[in-house]
């Protein structure tokens, strides 16, 4: 594998980092310069971004050190395989979320903008961050700028809820970095190194408790973010942060950040063979399969369309987590493909849940009655997000869940295979009715039937995640060679 | 270096001390205070620190005697213990 | 405070004491080299000096022969002869505060030199000492207010 | 040893640990500011009642060399003939610390007179709550 | 003149100290500018030094020509010449900050405040630098001296709480006497390297054991470790806010400085750490230290007292840095003086700026301060961040080697601690970014954006801020440049046993 | 409060009597403290600095060093007391 020393990761993360810089300083004076700053950003951060796919899909690896902090122990950004993937999703999102962001900012006329599209940047810079991390503790470095970067958003609207949410927030995730802190000291004490390696660099330097204990402190600390079933509490509470704050953060960016932190312990750190040996995939992937099952019911449970959407986030994140744990080539590759294709998905419906709000002010399932026929591209987009998630063909979402079927075949655990199914039965149990409700139901009281859309800030990114999400189901390595990518990572993970 | 006459100087000394920190008036207390500095000066005399014992006697039983008063003319003289 | 009460006894005696007083401070800076004492107890005595004028007639007759702003400036004088001469030492090409040097300026021997050195700190010591107890007694004793006297 | 003379060979430093509790109990126990000044006072004479005594010999004198005029050595000097300077040297120095300190805590009781009217540490922690409310 | 360097950084600010007296009674506005010099050339100087440790070495500097064990010598080491950077550095950033807030405060003495600051920047340099036990008491005299007295100028119930420090600083510096004269009546000498080399053989004696535990209390009264800390929130809590900026910042580290100095250099680590439980004992109180400081801190209204038992529980850190008796621990401990300096300084700068401008400090008053003053409240975001530990501040790094230390010494417990301890402080600072930044509202569904009534901001002055913002920036590019300052600084001053 | 002062009290006096067990007898000559540095000054002080009187050379010049420590300790105390009490009008 060769390695090319490039500034391009560093570029990637600083570009929004100047961004936030800019937005303050411009403020609430231009608001418009303000916006554009972060356009710009978003732009040329996902061109960087994308400036790098070539590079990896020749096998390559990009490096950047930042700095020597000690002895095997360095700064350092580098993009390989998997964190390309995570880094092109993001950013690729990103513009999509900041023209949202502006329209939904604007049409609620919300307090705070600057501060809001301030936060904004530093997140994305530290999700940048997270993709690119080179070694663990690089990964922590941004995984903390991240928490501390989306308080701020989750509290955004400064109601004693809010507060609280967001205070609930950052108790669940400061938690989790402090154990994630302890976890990556002793693995260093252990192994003097933290750099992450495909097929994983602790074998052979812990004692069986030892490892048992650091994999479930890594997994604990990268599962709060991750919303893994007991320690999921915050996410449906965070709900209430803005809808673009619940669509790129609660949907990609943070969520996706524990994620993609679980699957670097997995697959990067532990390693197939060390997890394999040691039986613990066994204990996580029970233990995710609770989850998958657990949320899903849960969002059956829920009115709240923002608490529904986000505990089937839960859901499919578990199961991103459960393709990795099952450790079979397939599942690996499904885990990951469905990181990126839920990602689209997910946004499209928050944006969707965004798009009502902004417009009606509904926030309940039970309230959006006949709103298919005021608002018919939205509700359009919702539907094919829905069924993605769901894993309809021809949506990206069941090419994931193909692979992860597959894969749980390949583990020999029929049970896994089950989980999977029984998981799409019942996404399509608490989807479906509102599709149903919002085009086939006639509303109880007098709902303006015409058409009547939200500003088209908001409805053209809703639609371009939607059709991306179609695109990528027909066409899985389309425009930034997902399925390629993926390709290239399991098999790194699984030959080196 | 007679150890008798020591002795007997810093058992005076244990008392002014003890007689200093007790009494409830706080001049008396200066001047208890100076007390326990000469006979420091004294014994120090008699141990050979000339010096140490000259600087004593200028600034203990002194110097710092007329601050001590000095600042109870500003402050009061009563005390509970 | 007004003084009400003044002692005729007391203060002559105080103006007979006092140059004596003085003289012997004097006696005992200069001396230290060869007897008990140097510039901290001769600084002290020299204090105690004007302290017993304090008590005998009041702050005002201190102030009307050392002003507030001498004392002040004899109070860092003090310590700049002392910081200064080994100050010299430093620009003359030894380490600081070592006299031995000072030979190259003065018309002695190294050793000499050391004596001489020694005597200028001590006289620096007693200027300052002596200007810091009055300072500080005059503070204390007058609360700040430097007017009035002890009754 | 003796009983005798073990007390004798240690009395000076069993009688500086005294004093030095004497003035230590003053400077916690008592609730009179100036009364823990004056324990501040004897207990810094105490140590330097230790220190001199680390520097005494029997049967030496004071430290100043007789007929010893000028940079010439007019006899050996025996080291046993005189008592040790250094303790005396470095107790000059903590007298002077222990005057500057008593002045200064002697400024801050003037201070503290003149804002709470009182020397009593507890009825001075009465008239500060007192100013507090009044603010 | 570079090998006059260790005695220029001391008399330096001495000398100025005298002249600046005689400057003031003549002009009185000349000192501002002459203390800032000063302490230019202090920190030139404290560079310099830094700069030819790095190259050649320990630095031997005899005072007066006289050999070391019957002169007083200076030996800088890398340990000292970082300490003293810290220290020479803070000092002439709060300097710079002073002005404003003195000449509000106390428009009559700003001549003897400022000789009493180089004052007691002088003491700390010179307790950093020296390398003979009693020359520290001396020096930890002037420093204490001068800061019982910037301290007594403060407002509301400072004298009293000045006086109390005072008493206790006293007994502590009593301490160290005693320590001082109990080493000295067994080996007869007073130089470091001297008694570190003469103390092995004795180290069973009771009196070197009894004259270890009296420095150690000694030092830690003047660093207020836990039990002894007593008189530090009422002291810092009432000074101006200058003055606790300064001393926050340096006091207590040099303290710590001290311990590590007599724990290693004075006595050999073998004796600290294996011969007596010192390094357990310390442990455990460091951690009710941490513990103890974040949960009173807690339930202060008052953000400087506040700030306080923050800084209690940072010294708790730095002493269980030091307790590991490992080499990652102490590098830890090292950093973190550092850090905590910038990081202390920076707080309590901030907490100053506030109290210049609005006159309040309790945390329920900072409500919409974000507003009027959002350049301070930044800087106060990102030291709180950095108090917490969260990365790229430098705050983290310490902390990643005091878990590291932890590891090491096979301290589950202690790392444990350090991240509760951490957990707390979040909590601590949380609460009042939570109260300036956010105001509960009423659950409005339409949102009344831009009604809420017009704050104008109004910024501390520029001399307030420019050097916050150099703490802040030195707050954040610290910790990324902790691996060249290990590298080249602090791993030569752990001791090369570890 | 008295009686924890106490408590305080006695043990730092029982650990101080403690030590003394194993210090050098009182006016020892031959102990340490009086012959490992200091004999040293008491012989040369009069070749190396013409003072007859020790403590004055040992002051001023072998540890003249902490004697500018102590006049700038007392240059402090005195410069505190005016900046603690003085009233300018």
């Amino acid at each position: 594998m060769e390695v090319i020393s490039s500034i391009r990761p560093l570029l990637a993360v600083m570009v929004s980092l100047i961004a936030a810089c800019l937005i303050v300083l411009t403020g609430e004076r231009a608001r418009n310069l303000r916006e554009l700053w972060t356009i710009l950003a978003s732009v040329s951060k996902f061109i960087i971004v994308a400036s790098m796919i070539p590079f990896i899909i020749q096998g390559k690896t990009l490096e950047y050190t930042i700095i020597s902090l000690a002895p095997g122990l360095l700064l350092q950004l580098r993009v390989d395989a998997f964190g390309l993937l995570f880094g092109v999703l993001a950013s690729t999102l990103w513009i999509a979320t900041s023209l949202y962001s502006i329209g939904y900012m604007r049409g609620l006329n919300e307090h705070a903008q600057t501060r809001y599209f301030f936060c904004f940047a530093i997140a994305l810079s530290a999700t940048m961050g997270i993709a690119f991390a080179g070694n663990l503790l690089t990964l922590f470095v941004f995984y903390e700028v991240l928490t501390i970067a989306t308080y701020p958003l989750v509290a955004h609207k400064e109601t004693p809820e809010a507060i609280k949410a967001g205070r609930k927030y950052l108790a669940y995730t400061l938690t989790a970095g402090v154990v994630i802190l302890l976890a990556s000291a002793i693995t260093y004490r252990l192994t003097g190194t933290l750099d992450f390696k495909p097929g994983g660099f602790l074998a052979g330097h812990a004692s069986a408790d030892m490892l048992r204990f650091l994999f479930v402190a890594l997994i604990i600390g990268f599962g709060v973010k991750a919303a893994i079933m007991p320690i999921h509490e915050w996410l449906p509470t965070a709900m209430i942060a803005p809808t673009p704050v619940s669509a790129l953060l609660h949907a990609v960016a943070v969520v996706k950040a524990g994620v993609f932190g679980v699957l670097r312990v997995i697959l990067y750190v532990f390693g197939p063979g060390l997890l394999h040996d040691s039986g613990l995939w066994l204990i996580l992937a029970y233990f995710v399969s609770f989850t998958i099952i657990g949320a899903a019911m849960l969002a059956l449970a829920q009115d709240n369309l923002k608490r529904r959407l986000a505990f089937s986030t839960i859901n499919n994140l578990a199961i991103i987590i459960l393709g990795a744990a099952l450790l079979s080539p397939s599942a690996i590759k499904g885990g990951m493909l469905h990181m990126a294709n839920h990602g689209f998905m997910k946004i499209t419906l928050f944006f969707v849940a965004g798009a009502i709000y902004v417009k009606t002010h509904k926030e309940n399932v039970s309230e959006l009655d006949g709103l298919g026929r005021q608002m018919p591209l939205t509700m359009g987009s919702f539907a094919i997000g829905a069924m993605g998630v769901t894993g309809i063909p021809p949506l990206c979402g069941f090419i994931s869940k193909w692979y992860l079927c597959l894969g749980s075949l390949e583990a020999h655990e029929i049970v896994f295979l089950f989980v999977f199914l029984t998981s799409a039965f019942l996404d399509a149990a608490f989807f479906f009715p509102i599709v149903y409700r919002a085009f086939f139901k006639n509303p109880k009281e007098d709902v303006n039937p015409h058409f009547n859309e939200a500003s088209m800030f908001m409805v053209i990114p809703l639609m371009t995640t939607a059709v991306a999400s179609l695109v990528l189901g027909i066409f899985p390595n389309a425009l930034v060679h997902f399925y390629e990518i993926v390709t290239l990572a399991v098999q790194n993970i699984l030959g080196g | 270096m007679i150890w008798q006459l020591d002795i007997i100087i810093l058992i005076i000394v244990v008392i002014s001390a003890i007689a200093a920190i007790t009494v409830k008036d706080l001049l008396s207390s200066a001047i208890l205070l100076e007390a326990y500095s000469f006979l420091m000066c004294l014994l120090w005399t008699e141990m050979g620190a000339v010096d140490v014992a000259f600087t004593e006697a200028a600034v203990g039983a002194g110097i710092s005697t007329a601050f001590f008063i000095g600042a109870i003319y500003q402050t009061t003289r009563r005390t509970k213990d | 405070m007004t003084i009400e009460f003044k002692d005729v006894i007391i203060q002559t005696i105080c103006r007979l004491l006092t140059p004596p007083i003085q003289l012997y401070a004097l006696y005992v800076i200069a001396h230290g080299h060869y007897s008990p004492g140097g510039g901290f107890q001769g600084g002290c005595i020299l204090g105690a000096s004007f302290i017993l004028m304090v008590i005998a007639y009041d702050i005002g007759e201190v102030k009307r022969r050392m002003a507030e702003k001498m004392n002040t400036i004899f109070c860092s004088l003090g310590v700049i002869i002392y910081s200064g001469i080994g100050a010299i030492c430093l620009i003359l090409g030894a380490n600081y505060l070592d006299y031995g040097i000072l030979h190259k300026i003065l018309p002695v021997n190294p050793v000499r030199a050391r004596a001489l050195g020694t005597l200028g700190i001590e006289i620096g010591v007693g200027i300052a000492v002596m200007a810091v107890m009055i300072s500080i007694f005059l503070n204390i004793a007058s609360g700040g207010e430097h007017e009035g006297a002890l009754e | 040893m003796g009983t005798i003379e073990f007390i004798i060979s240690k009395y000076n430093y069993w009688i500086y640990v005294l004093l030095m509790m004497i003035g230590f109990y003053a400077m916690i126990a008592k609730r009179n500011l100036v009364k823990k000044i004056v324990g501040m006072n004897i207990f810094q004479t105490a140590i330097i009642l230790f220190f001199v005594s680390t520097g005494s010999k029997k049967g030496a004198s004071i430290p100043i060399i007789q007929n010893g005029h000028g940079d010439v050595v007019s006899h050996a000097v025996n080291a046993a003939q005189y008592v040790n300077p250094l303790p005396h040297v470095l107790m000059l120095t903590a007298i002077v610390v222990m005057v500057s300190t008593f002045g200064v805590a002697l400024a801050l009781i003037i201070m503290i007179y003149r804002k709470y009217g009182t020397l009593e540490e507890d009825e001075i922690f009465e008239m500060s709550e007192i100013l507090r409310l009044r603010k | 003149m570079i090998t006059h360097a260790p005695i220029l950084i001391i008399v330096t600010p001495l000398i100025s100290a005298f002249f600046n007296i005689l400057i003031g009674l003549w002009r009185r506005w000349l000192c501002y500018p002459f203390v800032i010099t000063v302490l230019s050339a202090c920190v030139f100087s404290s560079i310099a030094i830094l700069d030819t440790v790095i190259n050649y070495g320990t630095i031997h500097y005899k005072l007066g020509g006289w050999t070391p064990p019957w002169g007083i010598e200076y030996v800088i080491d890398h340990l000292n010449a970082f300490m003293a950077v810290i220290v020479s550095f803070i000092s002439l950033i709060v300097a710079v900050y002073s002005k404003r807030s003195i000449e509000q405060e106390l428009s009559e003495k700003i001549v003897y405040f400022y000789t009493i600051y180089l004052l007691l920047v002088t003491g700390l340099l010179g307790i950093i630098v020296t390398g003979d036990v009693f020359n520290l008491y001396v020096f930890l005299e002037i420093a204490s001296l001068a800061g019982y007295a910037l301290i007594a100028i403060g407002e509301d119930r400072a004298p009293l709480a000045s006086f109390e420090y005072v008493i206790i600083g006293t007994v502590g510096a009593c301490f160290y006497l005693l320590g001082v004269g109990y080493l000295y009546i067994v080996t007869g000498s007073l130089n470091m390297t001297d008694l570190s080399q003469l103390l092995p053989n004795l180290y069973h004696s009771k009196v070197v054991l009894v004259a270890f535990a009296f420095l150690m209390v000694g030092v830690a009264v003047k660093m207020a470790f836990f039990p002894l800390h007593v008189w530090l929130p009422d002291a810092y809590t009432y000074a101006p806010s200058t003055v606790s900026a300064l001393v926050a910042a340096t006091m207590t580290k040099v303290g710590a400085y001290v311990m590590i100095r007599i724990m290693f250099t004075l006595f050999k680590p073998y004796f600290s750490i294996e011969l007596l439980p010192v390094t357990t004992v310390l442990g455990w109180i460091a951690v009710v230290a941490m513990m103890f400081g974040c949960i009173f801190a807690m339930a202060q209204s008052d953000l400087k007292r506040m700030l306080c038992y923050i800084l209690i529980a940072e010294v708790g850190y730095i002493v269980l840095g030091v307790s590991f008796a490992n080499r990652m621990g102490l590098t830890g401990a090292i950093l973190h003086i550092l850090n905590d300096a910038f990081m202390m300084a920076c707080l309590f700068s901030v907490a100053g700026a506030i109290m210049y401008k609005i006159g309040k400090r309790d945390i329920k008053d900072f409500r919409h301060l974000h507003r009027k003053m959002p350049f301070t409240m930044a800087a106060f975001t990102i030291a709180a961040l950095s108090v917490i530990g969260i990365p790229p501040t430098c705050g983290f790094f310490s902390k990643w080697y005091l878990i590291l230390g932890a590891i090491d010494a096979q301290q589950w417990i202690f790392a444990v601690a350090l991240m509760i301890s951490s957990l707390l402080s979040a909590i601590v600072f949380f609460r009042v970014i939570e109260n300036t930044y956010f105001e509960p509202r009423v659950p409005v569904h339409a949102h009344n954006g831009g009604t809420h009534e017009e704050i104008k901001m109004d910024e501390a002055p520029l001399s307030m801020l420019i050097p916050i913002f150099i703490m802040v920036a030195g707050i954040l590019t610290l910790g990324i440049f902790s691996g060249k300052i290990i590298s080249n600084v602090i791993q030569f001053a752990v001791p090369a046993s570890f | 409060m008295r009686f924890f002062a106490l408590i305080v009290v006695l043990i730092t006096g029982t650990l101080l009597l403690y030590a003394t067990v194993d210090m050098p007898d009182w006016g020892d000559p031959y102990s340490p403290a009086n012959t490992h540095v200091s004999p040293r000054y008491i012989e040369k002080t009069i070749e190396e600095t013409a003072t007859p009187n020790i403590v004055t050379s040992v002051l001023a010049d072998y540890r003249g060093y902490d004697t500018l420590g102590e006049t700038t300790v007392i240059f402090t105390a005195g410069v505190v007391c005016i900046l603690l009490l003085r009233r300018f009008k």
